[in-house]
């Protein structure tokens, strides 16, 4: 509780009018004969710095043992029962926030931003998850994070997808990641934070359209396993880059596979790699031409996105709220009668002059052609690569979980018959 | 160099490059703080949400806006600058002729304002918290004819502390930003913008 | 262990619960959608039939009844309010458990009933065709992706009005004027990427300057207060927004104050946030650092033991002390002398860069000659019995650029710099000469004889004319030109401690006994005498066109500095002081008997 | 088949989702609904009345902070602000202007054209020609001088902080407390809750003090004595709006008031008994949240409105005599 007793202090004449007509007068101050003691104004404090502390440690411990139930136990029980542990905790009683996916937006915004500076213990949340998929896959995925758990929890009737549908809507999260990197960069928006379809029931609170959002996804989610996780996270797009070269990743057999095809329908996540030993049917002539064309290709297709992404800059500065307010200002007319836009209203009592948020929106839009560009050159970039590795598939004998898209929550080890033992030998 | 050995070279140099890559972004982060990693004056310490009541417009948005209902946002009462007016622009309707506690004439919607006789002429206005929904009608009251004294804050325990405020993204005034824990309030009238 | 229940019941029981706990839910759901679009339909609170009522009021104030009906309307509108809040609320909490349920009935089914991995009859399909088929699908994507944004360019599109051509010109020097002028624009994180940058090129800026000179500029001096009676000694401070209200006694504008540990005559000296003076007492000699903003003493640096010390204590007189001169610097390091001959130069943080023994001054009221800077040069006027003379060294090594004796008696003045407009000019005063020095060489240009006894006061430089006075002696001026010459003298008030001031055409003598003449700078009229009541040690400074004299009881006399007599007020520091203020921007800083005081608005 | 069924329909959902969600961030304009807890400030601000007064093109000082007014017995104006004074004669050439440092928060003419300055916490007498006379201190600590007003050997200070209004002679000697709170002589005290505290010298010599915690203007005499006081709370034009007005006032050669307000900004005539008489400007004529309209009376019935937001002296002319 601060006690700052302050017998004369400053007040500001017209506190409303602009900065520059402001006049400095002391404030007089009623004087009591009845003994009345002016009280001090009620001003509890928040959450305790420790206690974000205790969450990073919680992440680190909970991450640990997810590692360890996964790659040693290879226990779906255990990784079940700490996925519920972590749904409670990061979900219930955290209510979601900060999370990994959102801590990329204040991560970007502090590399671009001179005035953030990221929270060390939101660095660590997104820091920590990434060397953890980078040692040993997603971990983080299968029993930590709990929008992932939460989905995981509802997914009662999975339904296989396929493979054209998964490459068609995996492209989403490179969009989204994009797209909140560079909202995060022009200090815009939260993007992530705002289309987060799980803290509303986290917290039993939330606007209606939130609700409805998580309530669509949800029931989306009962037949389409995961589908934030799979089709929409941006997180999820940096951790597929750390697992697919991770040190050590889970298998689905502890030993040898014995080809004995049981595992093949139980990933909800159509993340297993099937064996594949035949050769192009194509000829490798053809698959070789295909490789250079492409190869060719993709400085075009990343020229084509910067070009699309500069033809957009100005619809996407749209969403920041000066280039709105700018914007809004030059379409309404100056009139007594018209219906007072907030925005507006605020802006007029600030004393800031028009030109100057003019000149102001225009650097903030020259920002946008320039993010934009890269935005696009990145999803064509995307495009291109993801293109070029469809054009040949590995050579390989067993059923492997596939690195960059598996969570790791091993459903698919109490479907093999090949005993743990085995491997002690 | 076989194929099997050939790949596992290729997966380690691209995971050196991408434990590179994270420590390059995260020893970049920490440089950029400046000097105090920890302690009072570092930059890097956690934040939460508050108003600026000096900007704020009274528009009504941290009553509907709020994640929370009702709204973590609530009239804070900065007794020091208070002018204990019988006839508080903050409590009473405007053209309110007689001055008692009648609903009737009361300017909160939730009725959120105590007023209590301190001695003449002189009254004292508290406010409930557990009714205050935030809409800052008594603000803009109190700001247009008295002091402003009673001002919106958003209330820590009550806050949930989004990585992004949604009341801040819709905040017409720009009122909105993130402040250090250490200081968690904005509230006008403790001196702090002594000349 | 035997189970309680045959697998297959246990089954069929928990689809009956999850399914009934799912229609619950879907039904509570239902019940939160109709209340919540209820309460956004007919909002309580703003309830028309409230208002109506309420502007019936207005027309008929006496209406007793009608407030009646008003205070339980609004009563019954609260109600509906917080109850169909508190509705959501508990409905939302029972949705939660209803869904748990489920959840959890769903687990353990899922739990129970063997798990049969399924084998199709056919095998996977060919890998191959596969990856032909997600290719087809990725260029599907990519192209209706492309489509899309372009639509989406398209549709936006007229909702924009563009900026304003100009706007897009003022473009490129956006952030060097907003940084300057420090617009709101700052605030946003654009501008203060660019203020970043702004920032650091100034440091570029500057450090190319260090590079060509290693002394600050005229500019940087005036904005400092880096000696003696402000910059080059004479006693005009160019510092704005001084303060001419305060008490000591009750804190009124006093924006600190700080105890200086050890005693000392020396004013502060100010550079940038940084405040230096330094105390003495036997065997003990110190130098302080205080920051401008707070008066924290920042660092202490003892100096009791430097190489070449005498080791003994100089005979000085009560009113001189051991540490008399007043420190100066350039801007880098800080330069300090004391009685006993030790000089000393520090850097900003303290550090002793070089250190020196002049040997012990054959003074017998003790050494009290401030030090100034002239480029890169500390000067020393060190006048004592025998073989006076004038020093300067270099700040940077302390070595000795050049030396220059001077033939005349003891004394106890500070040296003044000079801008002629033509050159630079040190001027010195000791019977019997007032001596002006080249600085950068030490070469004597002129010496007037017009001083007599021991002589205290500084002299001061304004407009082409030196002034100088003494006790027993007179107040002279010399009017500077091919040959110097003396052009009034007057004896009437004459001053052996504090320092004349002048500016634009008038002079100004301060006594020590506490009597203020405003004399006409060319021709020696008297234009007005005040007479203080108190004696002054210190000497009068002028800022933004008022002198302010501090007498030995700590209050300042605030005048207009202007032939008229105007008083603009006389606060008081509530501490006795001897020593001459200094100027920072909208401060005045005050040694006290004891502390040092900062004054403020 | 029935898998499939799921499928699209799971599918869809999720493309619904998506698409919903590009929506909302590109074409979802702001909330531009109506505030439901408006304090209805522009309802206030309306008035049927049409102003007995009308304006015409204001004066602009070269101060670029203004904070208040007079008149002086010369005819010409004086503009105090931050760091000066502005001299214009009534076509708003500006004459003279001189600058010292420090924040002028009221100003008056002594007949001898001597201008009074309050400064916040002291009072300081400056010549026409920019030469400053004189300057003192209340012996009150904690001043906060809101107006001045003087005749020719007195001059009143109000001060806001101590609640009092004090009366010096030309040379700065304190002559006499007035208004300070004694139960003895009756005299009630001011109170002033919020840094608007004005003071003014009739035709006939008289002192009034505007006493806005009561929202009245007092009479006081030589001694501290209460005489009379009139003006009552009312949004209505009759009555002062609210707290802490009237903020301002000025007494016209006849006797009669102008008197100014805060909070719904309007100024008004007063008959010297305190009945209204005209409106002068309507709330429309300043921007919301306008405070500070110092006034001053000008030749030829004209009103002068010191308008700090707009950094203008505002000329409001009278339709016809009165």
């Amino acid at each position: 509780m601060r006690r700052k007793q302050v017998i004369l202090f400053f007040l500001i004449i017209g506190w409303l009018s602009p900065p520059a007509v402001m006049a400095i007068q002391r404030f007089p101050k009623p004087e009591f004969e009845s003994g009345y003691v002016v009280p001090d104004a009620q001003l509890p404090l928040p959450r305790a710095e420790l206690l974000a502390w205790l969450d990073v440690t919680v992440l680190l411990l909970t991450l640990s043992l997810a590692t360890y139930l996964v790659l040693k136990r290879r226990s779906r029980m255990g990784v079940f029962l700490l996925s519920l542990f972590s749904l409670a905790y990061f979900g219930f009683y955290r209510q979601g926030c900060v999370c990994s996916i959102g801590a990329i937006q204040n991560v970007t915004m502090a590399l671009f931003s001179g005035s953030y500076t990221v929270p060390l213990t939101v660095l660590f949340f997104f820091l920590i998850p990434l060397v953890f998929t980078l040692l040993f896959g997603r971990t983080f995925c299968a029993a930590v994070c709990p929008f992932g758990t939460f989905q995981d929890l509802v997914s009662f009737r999975p339904v296989r997808m396929g493979a054209w549908l998964n490459a068609f809507l995996g492209m989403i999260p490179y969009l989204y990641l994009g797209l909140a990197v560079l909202f995060a960069a022009t200090t815009t928006e939260f993007i992530i934070c705002r289309y987060d379809p799980f803290v509303g029931i986290f917290r039993l609170n939330a606007s209606f359209g939130m609700f409805l959002f998580a309530g669509l996804l949800l029931v989306s989610g009962v037949f389409i396993a995961r589908p934030y996780c799979r089709f929409l996270c941006p997180y999820g797009v940096l951790l597929n880059w750390m697992s697919q070269f991770s040190w050590k990743h889970m298998t689905i057999t502890p030993a040898e596979c014995i080809q004995c095809r049981l595992c093949e329908n139980v990933c909800p996540y159509d993340a297993i790699d099937f064996p594949q030993t035949k050769k192009n049917p194509a000829g490798q002539r053809k698959q070789v031409n295909q490789l250079i064309l492409l190869s060719l290709l993709l400085p075009l297709l990343v020229l084509g996105g910067v070009w699309t992404g500069g033809k957009m800059h100005l619809t996407l500065a749209g969403v920041n709220s000066r280039v709105r307010l700018a914007r809004m200002i030059q379409a309404t007319p100056v009139s007594k009668d018209q219906p007072e836009i907030p925005e507006i209203t605020a802006f007029r009592s600030s004393g800031v002059q028009q030109q100057q948020l003019m000149t102001e929106v225009a650097t903030i839009e020259d920002d946008f052609l320039t993010g934009s560009r890269i935005f696009g050159g990145f999803v064509g970039l995307v495009f291109g690569i993801t293109l070029i590795r469809l054009i040949r598939t590995p050579y390989r004998t067993d059923y492997l979980p596939n690195r960059g898209t598996c969570f790791s929550c091993a459903k698919c080890m109490d479907y093999c018959p090949v005993l743990k033992d085995k491997t002690n030998n | 160099m076989d194929k099997q050995s050939r790949r596992q070279f290729i997966r380690l140099a691209v995971r050196g490059t991408l434990f590179g890559g994270i420590a390059l972004v995260t020893g970049n982060l920490i440089l950029r703080q400046g000097e105090p990693l920890f302690g009072k004056n570092r930059k890097s310490g956690p934040t939460v949400w508050q108003l600026n009541p000096a900007k704020c417009i009274q528009c009504g948005r941290c009553a509907t806006n709020c994640v929370k209902t009702p709204s973590a946002v609530k009239c804070t009462h900065a007794y020091s600058m208070c002018g204990y007016c019988n006839l508080c622009s903050g409590y009473f309707k405007p053209g309110t002729k007689t001055l008692d506690t009648g609903a009737e004439k009361q300017l909160c919607p939730v009725s959120a304002i105590k007023r209590t006789f301190v001695e003449d002429p002189f009254y004292e206005y508290t406010i409930d918290e557990t009714l205050c929904i935030g809409c800052g009608k008594c603000v803009k009251g109190c700001g247009a004819f008295g002091n402003g004294s009673l001002q919106l804050q958003v209330r820590h325990p009550l806050c949930d502390n989004c990585n992004e405020c949604s009341i801040a993204r819709n905040c017409p005034a720009g009122a909105y930003r993130r402040v250090p824990l250490s200081d968690p309030y904005l509230l006008k009238g403790f001196g702090k913008e002594k000349v | 262990m035997k189970k309680l229940l045959p697998d297959e019941i246990l089954v069929k029981f928990l689809r009956l619960l999850a399914m009934i706990s799912g229609i619950f839910s879907l039904l509570i759901c239902i019940l939160i959608f109709i209340n919540f679009f209820q309460l956004k339909r007919t909002d309580p609170l703003n309830s028309p039939a409230l208002t109506l009522l309420q502007e019936r009021l207005i027309q008929n104030p006496g209406d007793i009844a009608l407030k009646q009906d008003i205070r339980q309307l609004d009563l019954m509108a609260r109600k509906v309010f917080f109850t169909s809040q508190w509705q959501i609320r508990a409905g939302g909490y029972l949705l939660v458990a209803c869904i748990l349920v489920m959840i959890i009935c769903l687990k353990t089914i899922e739990l129970i009933t063997p798990k049969i991995p399924s084998i199709a009859a056919t095998g996977p399909e060919e890998p191959w065709n596969l990856r032909k088929i997600q290719r087809r699908w990725i260029i599907i994507a990519g192209i209706l992706l492309v489509t899309f944004s372009l639509t989406l360019v398209w549709f936006t599109h007229r909702m924009l009005t563009g900026i304003p051509a100009e706007a897009g010109h003022l473009k490129a020097n956006v952030s060097g004027r907003d940084s300057i002028t420090g617009n709101p624009v700052l605030q946003s994180p654009v501008a203060s990427l660019t203020s970043d940058t702004v920032r650091l090129l100034g440091n570029a800026v500057k450090s190319n300057q260090a590079v060509a000179e290693d002394f600050p500029t005229q500019q940087e001096i005036r904005s400092n207060f880096p000696s003696f009676r402000g910059p080059g000694g004479n006693g005009i401070a160019f510092q704005k927004n001084i303060p001419v209200l305060w008490d000591g006694a009750s804190g009124k504008n006093i924006g600190w104050k700080t105890e200086i540990p050890l005693p000392g005559y020396n004013s502060p000296i100010i550079w940038k946030d940084k405040i230096f003076l330094s105390g003495a007492k036997e065997n003990k000699r110190e130098v302080y650092c205080l920051g401008a903003s707070d008066g924290k003493i920042l660092w202490t640096t003892d100096l009791s033991k430097i190489p070449g010390s005498p080791g003994q204590n100089p005979k000085v007189n009560a009113e001189t002390g051991l540490a008399a001169p007043t420190l100066t610097t350039d801007g880098q390091r800080i330069y300090t002398i004391f009685a006993n001959g030790d000089l000393a130069a520090l850097d900003f943080e303290g550090k002793i860069i070089w250190t020196k023994s002049l040997g012990l001054p054959k003074n017998h009221y003790g050494h009290s000659s401030s030090l100034i800077m002239y480029h890169d040069m500390l000067i020393i006027q060190y006048d004592q019995t025998v073989s006076g003379k004038v020093i300067a060294f270099a700040g940077k090594t302390g070595e000795k650029v050049w030396e220059t004796a001077r033939n005349v008696k003891v004394s106890w003045a500070s040296p003044v710099l000079a801008n002629t407009g033509s050159r630079m000019e040190l001027l010195l005063a000791a019977e019997p000469d007032v001596t002006s020095y080249d600085p950068a060489t030490g070469k004597e240009l002129w010496k007037l004889d017009c001083i007599s006894g021991e002589v205290g006061p500084s002299v001061t430089y304004a407009n082409g004319m030196v002034f100088s006075i003494n006790e027993y002696s007179k107040l002279a001026a010399i009017r500077l030109g091919e040959t110097p010459s003396l052009a009034w003298e007057d004896n009437e008030y004459l001053s052996d401690v504090p320092s004349p001031v002048a500016i634009n055409d008038i002079v100004i003598v301060v006594t020590s006994y506490g009597v203020v003449v405003c004399y006409d700078a060319a021709t020696g009229k008297k234009y007005w005498v005040k007479e203080l009541e108190k004696s002054v040690y210190s000497s009068p400074m002028i800022a933004e066109g008022k002198i302010y004299i501090l007498d030995k009881q700590g209050m300042m006399h605030i005048l207009r500095a202007d032939k008229i007599l105007a008083v603009i007020g006389e606060p008081s520091l509530g501490e006795g002081s001897v020593c001459t203020p200094a100027f920072g921007e909208g401060r005045i800083y005050i040694r006290g008997n004891k502390h040092l005081f900062c004054i403020t608005k | 088949m029935k898998k499939k069924i799921i499928l699209v329909f799971a599918i869809i959902l999720f493309l619904a989702i998506v698409a919903w969600m590009f929506r909302d961030l590109f074409t979802g304009s702001p909330e531009l609904q109506k505030n439901p807890y408006d304090y209805g400030m522009k309802e206030l601000r309306q008035t049927d009345t049409v102003p007995a007064y009308k304006e015409v093109t204001p004066l602009k000082p070269a101060l670029t902070t203004i904070t208040s007014i007079a008149t002086g017995y010369d005819g010409k104006i004086y503009v105090a602000g931050k760091g000066g004074v502005d001299i214009l004669d009534i076509s708003g050439r500006i004459l003279k202007s001189f600058t010292f440092p420090g924040y002028a928060t009221c100003l008056t003419v002594m007949p001898d054209n001597t201008l009074v300055i309050g400064m916040g916490d002291h009072v300081e007498l400056w010549d026409p020609s920019g030469v400053q006379i004189s300057a003192w201190q209340p012996e009150d600590t904690t001043s906060v001088i809101t107006s001045v007003a003087a005749s020719q050997h007195k001059i009143f200070v109000a001060d806001a902080g101590n609640k009092i209004v004090y009366q010096y002679n030309e040379l700065g000697k304190l002559q006499a407390r007035i208004g300070e709170k004694d139960p003895s002589r009756k005299i009630p005290g001011f109170v002033i809750p919020s840094p608007y505290f004005d003071v003014g010298i009739s035709p006939a010599g008289e002192l009034w003090v505007a006493n806005t915690g009561r929202y009245k203007l007092e009479k006081y005499d030589n001694d501290g004595s209460l005489l009379t006081s009139w003006g009552e709370a009312s949004v209505t034009l009759e009555g002062f709006a609210g707290c802490c007005n009237p903020s301002h006032f000025t007494i016209l050669s006849d006797g009669s008031f102008v008197t100014s307000e805060k909070g719904i900004e309007r100024v008004k005539v007063y008959s010297p008994d305190g009945n209204f008489i005209a409106l002068v400007a309507r709330p429309e004529s300043f921007d919301e949240g306008t405070r500070g309209l110092d006034l001053a009376a000008g030749s030829n019935g004209r009103i002068l409105i010191l308008d700090p937001l707009r950094n203008q002296v505002r000329v409001f002319l009278p339709l016809k005599k009165h």
